[in-house]
């Protein structure tokens, strides 16, 4: 654990408390069972903006608190323990850091306070094919209209606001614009995601951050999608452990088997490493360190792997009954994987780290 | 070296070929070419469609969908290299072995090693028809990995016994018309407190609920008996020899979910084809994802090599006429292979390879998925990989108890 | 175990009779002790020979006995047990091949029979650099005269004919050639590595075998190391697991504890992947098939992981011990790692096998 | 957040490091530039030259060679603050601590903690100049992972006791003055009948017989106790006391062996650099080995991520005054990732990684392999890496005991 200010022991314990008390992942299961359009309830977004999460790395004269990058993981951190069904991440981190890097003052006057207020969600449209590319992209904008197709855009059925990359920069469109069309896209995780398709939708520039724009945006995402990760990875550690706990076979608690004893040493490690390389991340970006990009690549790919060891050994050890829908560990499996797809995985991020250190 | 087999051997051979051959020709309807039965037992019936009524009635008159269990019991009474020469007529027509399910697999060879006269006779015939569904219950809520640790009690009635307790991981329990059973008969020993017996899934007392898996189908139930009247008919073997026979069946489980299982379940199109085609090549040809490259290169040759034990292991087998101890790892290796593909699948499809359901994806994505999901359970369930560790460490290898 | 006929049965059970009563592991000691200029004790070279083994895939109108592969890499299984330093691999496996894939009548009646009788030592000349590279040589070749480096020549001390690779094709070259120059390599293994300068030396081409014989070459090369790697593992494994069985910590037998018995099983199921790989090479090689190259990358492949793990885990499970000159175990870990690296590390083979596998 | 430091703080830090500044320009000679001490442990003992022999007495002069130790037993007196910009100003000037092995790394810490003002006055000076090699006489032949279970036996004399038994695993025996010895003093009980005690390495009945390792070099010796006379002054603590004692010294060797050991034993070029030069890359600049190049690139970004999280320890610690639970991994992983080096460095380097002397191969290249070799260890002494996993499950996870 870094060393935090006061106030970001505050917010991370609020987001503990809140997490525990009033969005368990059995507020996750009710979204799922209850196959919800935005693949969230809007209501509980609604509450966790009131509660100024949606605006913690957004400036205070855009209607945000300011707190960083650091404040938000912690937050993330909390809401991926119990997986909670929210736009947090493509919103308050990827849309709010396209605008703070490379809006106008205008766009992020207009665009800034409704974020931070959950007034409107916004997201990244980036990946055009079921793997990572962002280099590879056909859409087309002149005069002002975009056009092209978007594909896995998470919380693309509820954004009212579209970061949307192009071969000569980064746009925004308005998601009420007549020439969006989204079509829902059921994954194993249930979330919102989507496939967006822009008709000659009205589209402006980001000018500013210069030309590694959306290199920088997308680093934001990464390093918010691993803070995400391993709040996940540490409450299926923890889940896992208290079941190995209490759990009785061959006359002994599971706890008591040696060989499942040194997996849990292993695991705790790596999870203590990851959460390393998170906290590395969210440094860099509030010191505005020079080495975001390499640090974004460390904080995925450390993170995609150890929570795909940690979501397997989880169900593993847990035996049968972790293969049952009834019990939540199976979520935490489903949900690792969309995760560690977005944005890259770990093999995009191991070439990439090689390629940003000249090998 | 072997001298060359009998001039007439190899006619008998022949003949039987070109008969089989004939047969197929006769009977195995056009229309199913190229189905295959193998994940029945975990989707559930299906509705039959006349065609394939007709085909497992054709096959089950000559008893070809058991081929080597004895004709009086319904069983094709061909020898193995019969067998044999049957299952690649079949290939070759594109045909398949519509008599499946646990009953062929599992409980049938127990029930022919175990069973009274009366019971082959009762039981054996409706199995070789592929008429009867046959459940296994086995596991409970606190028994799993630990089976002789079961409490599901069968009270002696004289002429019968009262069951009552809860079965878990019943599979298929929901469309069983029968169930082979562990029940405990006395409760002052552990494994020779057990007895094996068959139980009707539509007596008085059964009932079940489908358990639903992660990957969000339900093949197994929760099966709970209350006061379940079992006439002592329906005793395999003695009284308190159930952990013998149940661990026997076990066995004929392990065989199937190592080799055969795990193989049937690997779709033909290799990694690195499916690979080419989501991934792409560069201007050298090679995968567009160095490290994607690497991993599939690693598991196919991991892949042949486990394939190439599988071989060995029954070729040992038809040697020495015992199992060699390189088949205990079998399971373990085979059920890690094969989740280890399930996850590279991901890799390759990316987004595409986690779709749930409905719009944006193709039918083979949406079976990748709840095949990697499904296969979670192959560590766990025919004995996990730790307990199959455990017997490779203690049995095979005679390291000692660890307690 | 493949299904041996009467001969190989025999053949097998002499080998490890011999390596036993008349080779343990002592022997190799005294021969790194002594620092043999070979590499190894004529001899037992001789010995060897004597029984057969260095004729066993060389045919019988050459003075062998025409055994097969599989054969010798029974007897390369055997003597990898015991670490038995002898050229058996490259002279009776390696420069063997060469002759009867490429040789002439002439040149197979003339050093074939040498080979299988031992009176002469052939190895495979190749690299031209620390990494396994045979595309890469700058040897050249006029008027029957070759000059060149050759890096890393096992038993390139003792060597009394090389084969060595070219642009164009592959070259026998005599040991006692006056233009033939050794440099001693001091491996971790101890064994006869030598730098081979050619300057000038008469050089013969080896005119059969097709444009890939080179290639047809390294992969019985391969495969025969592979074996001897088979045997390495196996072996190693056996005495850790005595070791095991034996040794007291915290009052209990060290085999008794769950965590070693499990890291045991995984080892046990990886040796006998390995062995079913190096016996489909093997196979492959009598039965002449088609897909010998990819039969090879594996069984090397699959061989290298196999024993670069059991080495490693082979030290740690001996503990303290297991580091010390003393005890065996540690010679197994040296050899593992020249043997990983001579013909195609692990990488270099899953490279060749996905592009012989086009992709 | 934390205020500012205030400026009269600042401007202390400034003086003390111009002091410093200063000291090194006059005191470290230029001909030792870019040397280190870190193997020195390892290697035994090199020929000092005139101007290592300087450079050691000034150090050791000053006291900061041993900044923290309190001045009145030689050491520097300096706060953690200067310490660090000591450590600062000697990296910048390519200076060397010429004070080390482990009467720094563990005896002189734990003496302070728990030997009486008059071990202390005659012991740790010593230390501070560099004058006295200590050795642990800890590990027996049968008391390896499990030290409580030591047998070598201190019987009461009166005002001294009689040693007799064998150690293993002594560092540096042969080069040693005096050894910090586990010793039994009382056969009825395990842990409390153990004492720590200091013995004279040159007393009578003391013999030392080197180890060679598997690396070549003899860094450690198997040392026997014959009736070897400790007199009672020598006893740090109470009699019994020793497991305490002992324990709390190797906490203090696994903080050097996790963090600061293996950080200084990773040679400063990064891997990727070292493969550039031995690999070759392609024509888009990459290395020209796919595999190799996701294996670096992985070990760099774990390594960073250990890094980190060495780091964070120091920094929890330093905040919350305790040492955190996430301590406990780190020699377990960061031994790990240095084999894992190790390892990748032959993959890069073939052949040339795997020289053992002579012709042929670069000083570095040899040292390669040495490293290598000797790296094994490092998963086995001061806690073995299973032992290591025993105490994370049991004491930080709350596992039970596995009995």
């Amino acid at each position: 654990m870094a060393i935090l200010s006061e106030e970001q022991t505050m917010l991370r314990d609020m987001a503990r408390e809140w997490t525990k008390k009033e969005n368990p992942v059995g507020a996750f299961r009710k979204v799922r069972d209850e196959k919800l359009d935005a693949g969230y309830e809007p209501a509980v977004y609604a509450q966790m903006a009131e509660m100024g999460w949606a605006g913690v790395i957004i400036p205070e004269e855009q209607g945000g608190s300011d707190f960083g990058y650091m404040s938000l993981g912690l937050v993330l951190e909390e809401t991926g323990r119990s997986l909670t069904a929210s736009p947090l991440l493509a919103s308050a981190l990827g849309a709010a850091s396209a605008l703070i890097l490379g809006g106008s003052d205008d766009q992020k006057s207009h665009w800034l306070p409704k974020i931070a207020s959950g007034e409107i969600v916004g997201t990244l449209a980036v990946d055009e094919g079921p793997r990572h590319n962002p280099a590879k992209t056909e859409v087309s904008v002149s005069g002002g209209k975009l056009s092209g197709t978007k594909t896995f855009v998470p919380e693309g059925m509820s954004a009212g606001l579209f970061i949307v990359s192009a071969a000569d920069g980064v746009y925004l469109v308005d998601g009420a614009d007549g020439g969006v069309s989204r079509s829902d896209r059921s994954m194993v995780d249930q979330r919102g995601w989507a496939e967006v398709t822009f008709d000659g939708a009205a589209a402006q520039k980001l000018e500013g951050g210069g030309d590694d724009l959306l290199d920088q945006i997308l680093d934001r995402a990464r390093i918010g999608a691993a803070a995400e990760m391993l709040g996940m990875a540490s409450q299926a550690f923890d889940v896992t452990l208290a079941y190995l706990k209490q759990r009785v076979q061959f006359n002994q608690v599971l706890s008591s088997f040696q060989a499942l004893q040194h997996r849990m040493a292993d695991l705790f490690g790596e999870i203590e490493l990851m959460r390393s390389a998170v906290e590395n991340g969210l440094t860099a970006l509030d010191d505005k360190r020079g080495d975001i990009a390499m640090a974004a690549s460390q904080a995925k790919a450390v993170a995609n792997d150890a929570i795909h060891h940690m979501s397997k050994e989880a169900v593993q050890l847990h035996g049968g009954i972790g293969m049952t829908d009834e019990y939540d560990i199976g979520f935490y499996l489903k949900r690792a994987r969309t995760l560690e797809q977005l944005w890259g995985s770990s093999a995009f991020h191991r070439e990439r780290f090689a390629r940003l250190n000249d090998y | 070296m072997a001298s060359a087999p009998a001039d007439t051997a190899q006619s008998d051979s022949d003949t039987f070929r070109a008969e089989v051959r004939q047969w197929l020709e006769a009977n195995f309807p056009a229309s199913l070419k190229g189905n295959d039965n193998s994940l029945s037992s975990v989707e559930g019936p299906t509705d039959e469609s006349a065609d394939e009524k007709a085909w497992r009635e054709a096959v089950g008159a000559k008893g070809w969908g058991t081929p080597t269990w004895p004709k009086e019991y319904g069983g094709g009474g061909l020898s193995r290299e019969q067998a044999k020469i049957l299952n690649q007529e079949m290939s070759r027509a594109q045909a398949y072995n519509p008599i499946g399910g646990m009953g062929v697999m599992m409980f049938g060879p127990t029930l022919l090693e175990y069973g009274s006269e009366a019971q082959k006779k009762e039981h054996i015939p409706p199995i070789t028809r592929g008429e009867i569904r046959w459940c296994q219950g086995y596991s409970e809520p606190n028994a799993g990995s630990d089976l002789a640790n079961i409490q599901t009690f069968g009270e002696d009635k004289g002429d019968h016994y009262v069951v009552n307790g809860q079965k878990t991981w019943t599979s298929g329990g929901q469309w069983a018309d029968k169930c082979f059973a562990l029940v405990r008969t006395d409760k002052s020993h552990k494994h020779e407190g057990i007895s094996f017996m068959l139980i009707d899934m539509d007596a008085e007392g059964v009932d079940v609920k489908p358990i639903r898996m992660i990957s969000g189908m339900s093949p197994f139930c929760e099966t709970f008996f209350t006061n379940v009247k079992v006439p002592k008919e329906n005793l395999v073997g003695k009284e308190g020899q159930g952990w013998t026979i149940g661990k026997r069946l076990l066995q004929h489980e392990r065989t199937n979910l190592s080799g055969g299982g795990s193989a049937i379940r690997m779709p033909s199109m290799p990694l690195h084809a499916m690979a080419k085609t989501y991934v792409g090549v560069n201007d050298n040809g090679e995968l567009d994802d160095g490290e994607l490259r690497t991993k599939i290169s690693d598991f196919e040759m991991q892949w042949r090599s486990f394939l190439g034990t599988a071989m060995r292991v029954q070729a040992e087998a038809k040697t020495t006429g015992g199992v060699s101890e390189v088949s205990s790892i079998l399971k373990k290796v085979g059920t890690k292979l094969g989740q280890q593909r399930a996850e590279l699948m991901i890799e390759i499809m990316g987004m595409k390879g986690l779709g749930w359901e409905g719009e944006g994806f193709s039918d083979e994505e949406l079976r990748s998925t709840r095949t990697w999901l499904f296969g979670k359970a192959t560590t766990i369930y025919g004995g996990s990989t730790e307990v199959q560790n455990n017997i490779i460490s203690k049995r095979i290898l005679g390291m000692l108890d660890h307690q």
